[in-house]
């Protein structure tokens, strides 16, 4: 009895101390982007402040446009890849794992010095140049997504129910394999997206304008200005992984089986 | 829904079929003939080849040499969206984001069936199989029996010419089990459907089949009527795994006789061959050992090691020195008075014994 | 049977087209990097050059020690976390789930910007700062990684057949726990370890060297120098993966249930 | 190992022990005394609370109330690692880093045990399950069942004072799941340990224990021997989830009798107070059913529907007007005669029956 107790409070203390890791910081922030001027009473002219500031909107609408058309080709390529790979494709699936698992590994700062060797200058000289590097960081998360929802349901057996009922593959994949991994799919697209939005190190050596990168030049001019908008991206990210949430619960009580 | 509404029943038949992965030998040309409106049931342990019998039958897999008929029609082309083959897998074949009449419907959509028509399909499908309530439950809120029933009517919606099942019952509990085999088998008698059955199960191959095969690394061992296979099985391996059998260590003696504990048994013309003196193992269903008086000479003494109560049956296991327990099967009423750690004496009623080698 | 090889061409196509997203940056770098000064020849020059210049080992070593803190710091605070939430703690799962993918979500640049607002001066005047970033970029990657291992196992089974056969909470941690999620401890510590090393936007932007923020700077003055550095990291990165992959494999087969 | 080897066997005690979770009440003021060296399976549907039932006794989980008593000593408060009981546990317990020999010593080594007494103790245990030549192999390298062997074997190790089975086959293939059910009931009656054991599954329960008791919404409906469980239910729940039973609509009459197809059976004292002209149901086992004459005014006919061949037996189930299939249940030899479609006669042979309320 001693030991369990013994054991559950230094268990509790880590899950706080973790806890604590982001609440405190994040309690912190957003109470300091709220202060006027001169640190006096609380406000929203912060906020007001960042949006009226030189390529606010701007960088915004280039990152969005970036890292949508990164969510779009990311899926284009990985989904179909995936399901292949689940399907027929096994002895290939650790050789993607292992590719799709290197953009992790090598360090970004790399990654860009590499590829700007290599790319066709074409790419190199406008900002489409990002979408690719875009998906190559987020390929690891892709990959994983889209592989749980795909393991998650017993795809082989319902291709195969489906084949057996009469159905094309162009239905099979529109009606069964889609729905079912629906949730991966949206899983897989908000964390590109999000990771596009976010992506800092290789736009800034490349030299490009973002939200990411205005936002450091903005925030040197204004330190409460910096935090509010470090706030507004956290609520942007709050909100994008409400919305993945709602979405993979919806869909993990699809495949739920009561015995 | 009557016999009349769903199309001719079909033959289905196997000719030759192998089946290599590397260098296994899934299906080592595999015969089989499946008469219209049959039931078979393909048994062995896994790996036998049973499945894959299965799925070529599908056009899941496909033959390595061979051929496929169904009404004398070669199959072996055949995609396997295009062969109107109903088939119900092991579990969880159900689309998860379509309700019970979206997956019963699946086909007839794929067929593009008209609406009107389509609906009546399911009415008679829920019918068939009992949850008419359950129109609009999506899988996840049935029961895993409610499941394989849904799966069985969407098998049977597009009025397929052979139903398949693979190993549909083996993911439920003991006792829904029971029920839904019962199930099965009745829907299939009354559609007069073509049927192929894979399990490893030999009481629910037994129970449902009008034949089973049964099937050993790849081949078919011996394909007969349960009765047939049960009391006159042509392979120790069949003697064994259908049904439940005692191998009792033997020698052989001259003349055709086998001695074994205390009883001297003719063998089967076939096992004559064997050399007098020679160790065998004979094998002896638990209701071909009954009851005996201690002073028959014949009978052998034995102490009670075990007793299970299987509801009208009893069966004993009995302890008897040089040979692994000896299983008996009698009636309840008849066992009550013997208990655990009892003397008995028994002997093999048979008059004819089979043997293996050792 | 058309539509058959069809879908095969489709998705063999998108196999290729992700494999060569990499295959081909990879080998265009490393023939770069073995190019003789003025482009003419191949040697190990520019590795060389590499390992002359001021700074290397220095920001290597600062690197590594506190990639090395990281790494442990992590699975001090992540593993019992973990092994709570799956034994006794599944309801505060999805929170702390939650938590830990945020880091993803958040732009690395807001999180600069709000920790530093929040953290104690004491810490932000010395480099170790880095170390407590770095755990919480690694976050994501340490849940997922021993969660998937922690689930692979039927960790209450094992922990109740432990207890019931004696052992006390310390012995079933030490001889069944631990040994059980071994992959997992290793992928999240080496993921954790990567990622310190690779980490280039907070570092940088709170003006610390490490090797990341070295490697650019170097590699401003010698592009071939910057090239041989990215096929360094990335060599690094295969034999850390190599390393990874090894012990799950082989942790993998430990688990695995013939029937 | 002999009886001798291991401690003195143990009395198991629960009395009214409840359990809830949240608002629901899994376990209900259950009472169980379980005697020395006896085998006690408890039986019921999931959710029945079985298994809560068992994990208290482990102390794996604690009782809102009541006490738990092994040998007259109160065990509530013992931590589950000091209880000194061997579990086996459904699946995928073994430790899967550990070799067979380690897994086995591990309670040992819990218990700091002298080595050579260690290896004297695993080497006695791998003999029982006669897994001696899988000594040094890993779990993953056992099949299903001899992991399970490999369970029991880790779980008598350490000598327990009662050894708990949480549906240890209920994981396994059907032809192994009879091997071991027998082999653990031969190995818990040399040892002579006091048994828990609990299943789904009335076939194995009825098998394998000494006395079944039977559990519903956590409650004992009834715990007995397996024949009085089978011939004497107390309840109707225990009726249809023991064995099988038909139930077949009637009538009551007065006088205690009970109107049910052709004939007029008495009902048990206890159920004679349903007035006359209510609807019920009657309970009727498959082997209380017989075959009959046409000319018989009692009997019934109806049409085979279903012939299920189960060795020994086979098992008819009969179509009649207004009823479900009713089954019966005879021998192999006497049924060969009917096919599906005949015309079948039959009545009730028991003397009395049990009914339910519809």
């Amino acid at each position: 009895m001693i030991q369990k107790s013994s054991k559950f409070i230094l268990i509790s203390a880590s899950v706080i101390v973790s806890t604590l890791l982001f609440v405190i910081p994040l309690v912190a922030a957003s109470i300091y982007s709220f202060k006027g001027n001169q640190g006096k009473g609380y406000s929203f002219a912060n906020y007001l402040w960042l949006m009226h500031q030189d390529g606010f909107f701007q960088s915004l609408v280039t990152t969005l446009k970036l890292a949508i058309l990164a969510g779009a080709l990311n899926l284009i390529l990985m989904v179909p890849t995936m399901v292949f790979l689940n399907l027929k494709g096994a002895k290939f699936k650790p050789l993607v794992d292992f590719l799709c698992i290197l953009p992790l590994i090598i360090p970004v700062v790399s990654l860009a010095i590499g590829a700007q060797v290599s790319m066709p200058s074409i790419l190199q000289n406008t900002e489409y140049e990002l979408v690719f590097f875009y998906v190559v960081i987020s390929l690891p998360f892709t990959f994983r997504a889209l592989d749980n929802a795909l393991q998650a349901v017993s795809l082989n057996t319902l291709v195969e129910a489906s084949r057996n009922l009469g159905a094309t593959w162009f239905r099979t994949i529109v009606k069964v394999i889609v729905p079912s991994i629906k949730s991966g799919i949206f899983s897989a697209m908000f964390l590109t997206f999000a990771l596009s939005i976010g992506e800092y190190t290789i736009t800034s050596l490349l030299h490009w304008d973002t939200f990411s990168t205005w936002t450091v030049v903005a925030g040197q001019q204004n330190i409460l200005g910096a935090i509010a908008i470090s706030i507004f991206s956290f609520v942007g990210a709050i909100a994008l992984l409400t919305i993945i949430a709602l979405f993979s619960n919806k869909s993990k009580k699809l495949i739920e089986v009561k015995e | 829904m009557t016999k009349e509404s769903l199309r001719e029943s079909s033959t289905l038949e196997l000719v030759k079929v192998s089946r290599n992965f590397g260098s296994v030998k899934a299906l080592d040309r595999l015969n089989l003939n499946v008469k219209p409106g049959e039931l078979v049931a393909l048994l062995g342990p896994s790996g036998c080849g049973k499945t894959t019998a299965l799925r070529i039958v599908a056009g899941l897999e496909s033959a390595t040499s061979g051929d496929l008929f169904v009404n004398q029609v070669r199959y072996n082309e055949t995609p396997a969206n295009m062969r109107d083959m109903g088939m119900v897998f092991q579990s969880y074949s159900l689309f998860p984001n379509l309700t019970v009449t979206e997956n019963i419907e699946y086909g007839l959509r794929a067929r593009k069936v008209d609406p009107s028509l389509r609906a009546k399909q399911v009415t008679k499908m829920l019918e068939l199989v009992a949850l008419g309530n359950k129109a609009k439950s999506f899988p996840h809120q049935l029961s895993g029996g409610q499941q394989q029933r849904v799966a069985l009517a969407r098998a049977l919606a597009i009025e397929p010419r052979v139903l398949l099942l693979d190993e549909p019952l083996s993911a439920l509990d003991a006792q829904v089990r029971k029920q839904i085999r019962e199930e099965i088998r009745s829907i299939q008698l009354n559609l007069g459907i073509t049927t192929l059955f894979v399990t490893h199960d030999q009481e629910e191959a037994m129970a449902i089949a009008d034949r089973v095969g049964v099937m050993n690394h790849g081949r078919l061992e011996q394909i007969d009527k349960p009765t047939s296979l049960y009391n006159d099985p042509r392979t120790p391996f069949v003697a064994s795994f259908v049904g439940q059998a005692n191998k009792i260590p033997a020698t052989m003696r001259n003349k055709g006789k086998v001695q074994v504990l205390n009883q001297k048994i003719n063998v089967s013309e076939k096992d004559s061959h064997f050399p007098e003196g020679k160790n065998l193992n004979v094998i002896v269903r638990p209701e071909s050992i009954e009851l005996a008086s201690e002073n028959d000479p014949e009978s052998t003494n034995g102490l009670v090691a075990i007793k299970s109560f299987l509801g009208p049956l009893t069966k004993l296991g009995i302890a008897v020195e040089g040979t692994p327990l000896i299983h008996l099967s009698i009636s309840s009423k008849e066992v009550r008075k013997f208990n655990i750690g009892d003397k008995i004496s028994f002997k093999i009623s048979s008059e004819e014994v089979m043997v293996e080698n050792v």
